[in-house]
């Protein structure tokens, strides 16, 4: 397909509308997976994976560059890294209140009505539901990104120009 | 116990039918039919698990067909934008 | 009245994976992957393992058929035949057989959900999940018990793991889109 | 042997829904190209899994649960035709000839 060709396609009204129906509810319903994970089937990662996937689908409606621009790689990546965070903090919490690493029962000492279930939902929905729904989206954009693409110019750097030198890709992802 | 039966009987159908579909994902002859077909069969499969949900009283299956439907309306999007030329819209 | 739908299941499933591996091009085996995809959890859901399912259905039909498509997105498709060789007839007889010796051993497993099932009957292991569990951790799912509590470091691991993952491919990703 | 209405109604949608989605197979594999079998996709296909799911919804009665059962035929009313649409734009895009008798 020629460039003359690829400028001239728009993206459909009819997928744009639908998106804009659909991904709500694609929203609700991944943090209804991940929120209810211990009650019912399901948990962090389906349910960050679900709400990954609404990246996904914003971005197959309105362009991919478009999302992306929207979104802001910074904070995919950020959410990723929060995960960690989170579960790490979740299990040195444990150790904070004089118990082991990741062990529930020590937030009984906290005046919580269900501590261990808590605890779990923490470690769920902060802990692996962020990271890969960020992974996730993370990963789409980058794989996505062809080779022509514009690496986003966030901090001036030219693609290809000195921008290879290894300092400043690992530099402005942080 | 009819009424289970009943929805057992239609699952099992729409599982022959889906495997008919299969053919037409298999052939081809453009991607354009694999996708329909696999199009076709995501439905089907949504259907399944809500009907297998209500014969064996699993309420929570209504959560993966759910999670299908959404998925495979992405996976046709997907595809059909993608085959417009490799890597040519995308 | 299960078993129609479940041989059903499995003679599809079975004819997915057999076409993905024989299709010769790569976009018509990633649309065929994805039809193997929702046959699978469907399979997993119907042996009662519906995070399994959930898990398969997320992962196997949506972001998996996603990434692969991006991948050879990045590629040309090959015009001469020289790529598209047939597949050997000994590595499809070797499959076979390889699968022929599996399937001798499903008879000798217990049935789904069979309660006298060793793993299920061993009071030390999973009986102890599915019988404190509730009591232990006040989470219903003993799926998200076992994951998120009993086996909470080892699933520290495994996030951490799919978050380092995802970074270096992001960095290698970047790196390449940069240059 | 004594059936209630509510069965004769669910018996009724179930075959209703199954005899509209072994049309869809037919046409899947009988329909000449890629626009046509993407049309019987889209309508077909959404009336067969419409009415195989208020069967559903029939059995499970008024609960909770019924609710995901009326959101999934919404979903499939809405998403279905769009990606039938979106494959056949796609098919179009691509210079995919329509099927004529006289070729």
């Amino acid at each position: 397909m020629s460039d003359a060709e690829r400028s001239t396609y728009t993206e459909s009204e009819v997928i744009m509308s639908t998106v804009r129906v659909v991904t709500p509810f694609v929203l609700t319903f991944g943090l209804f997976v991940t929120f209810h994970g211990a009650d019912s089937p399901g948990g962090g990662f389906q349910g960050g994976a679900l709400v990954g996937t609404v990246a996904l689908m914003l971005a197959f409606a309105f362009g991919i560059d478009a999302t992306r621009r929207w979104l802001g790689r910074r904070a995919v990546t950020a959410a990723a890294s929060l995960g960690v965070i989170a579960f790490a903090a979740v299990g040195l919490g444990g150790v904070a209140l004089g118990s082991s690493f990741l062990d529930y029962t020590a937030y009984k000492a906290l005046p919580l009505k269900k501590p261990v279930k808590l605890g779990i939902e923490a470690v769920e929905i902060g802990g692996i539901g962020l990271i890969v729904g960020g992974v996730i989206a993370g990963l789409f954009f980058l794989t996505a990104a062809g080779p022509d693409a514009d690496a986003d110019a966030d901090a001036g750097t030219v693609p290809g120009d000195g921008a290879d030198t290894g300092g400043g890709p690992g530099g402005d992802a942080e | 116990m009819i009424v289970e039966q009943a929805l057992l009987a239609a699952a099992a159908a729409l599982v022959v039918l889906a495997a008919a579909v299969l053919y037409r994902a298999v052939r081809g002859p453009t991607m354009q039919d694999r996708v329909v077909a696999v199009n076709v069969l995501g439905t089907n499969t949504v259907v399944i698990l809500a009907l297998l949900s209500a014969a064996l009283d699993v309420p929570s299956f209504l959560d993966i067909a759910l999670v299908y439907a959404l998925l495979n309306f992405l996976m046709a999007v997907a595809i059909s934008k993608f085959t417009v030329d490799r890597g040519g819209v995308m | 009245m299960i078993a129609p739908v479940g041989y059903a299941l499995v003679a599809f499933v079975v004819a997915a994976a057999v076409a993905t591996a024989l299709l010769r091009d790569v976009l018509a085996a990633i649309i065929l992957f994805a039809a193997y995809s929702l046959g699978m959890a469907l399979l997993y859901t119907l042996l009662l393992a519906p995070d399994v399912g959930l898990t398969e259905a997320v992962v196997g039909a949506g972001v998996t058929t996603v990434l692969l498509l991006l991948t050879i997105a990045e590629t040309v498709r090959p015009t001469d035949g020289g790529a598209l060789e047939r597949p050997d007839p000994r590595a499809a007889v070797a499959c076979g057989a390889l699968a022929v010796v599996f399937g001798l051993t499903l008879p000798d497993l217990p049935a789904v959900g069979d309660p006298d099932s060793p793993v299920i009957a061993y009071e030390r292991v999973t009986g102890y999940y599915l019988s404190q569990s509730y009591a232990e951790t006040g989470v219903e799912n003993t799926v998200t018990a076992v994951l998120a509590a009993y086996r909470g470091f080892d699933t520290f691991g495994e996030a951490t793991v799919v978050f380092a993952a995802g970074v270096a491919a992001m960095v290698v990703l970047r790196r390449e889109v940069l240059t | 042997m004594d059936v209630t209405p509510l069965e004769v109604a669910v018996v009724g949608f179930l075959l209703g829904g199954v005899f509209f989605t072994f049309v869809t197979a037919v046409g899947v594999i009988r329909l000449p190209d890629v626009y046509a079998r993407a049309h019987t996709a889209s309508q077909t296909d959404t009336l067969g899994a419409g009415l195989t799911l208020i069967a559903v919804a029939l059995v499970l009665g008024l609960e909770t649960t019924t609710v995901k059962t009326v959101l999934l035929v919404a979903f499939i009313f809405v998403t279905n035709p769009t990606a039938a649409h979106a494959i056949a734009r796609a098919a179009h895009e691509e210079d995919i000839e329509p099927w004529r008798e006289d070729r």
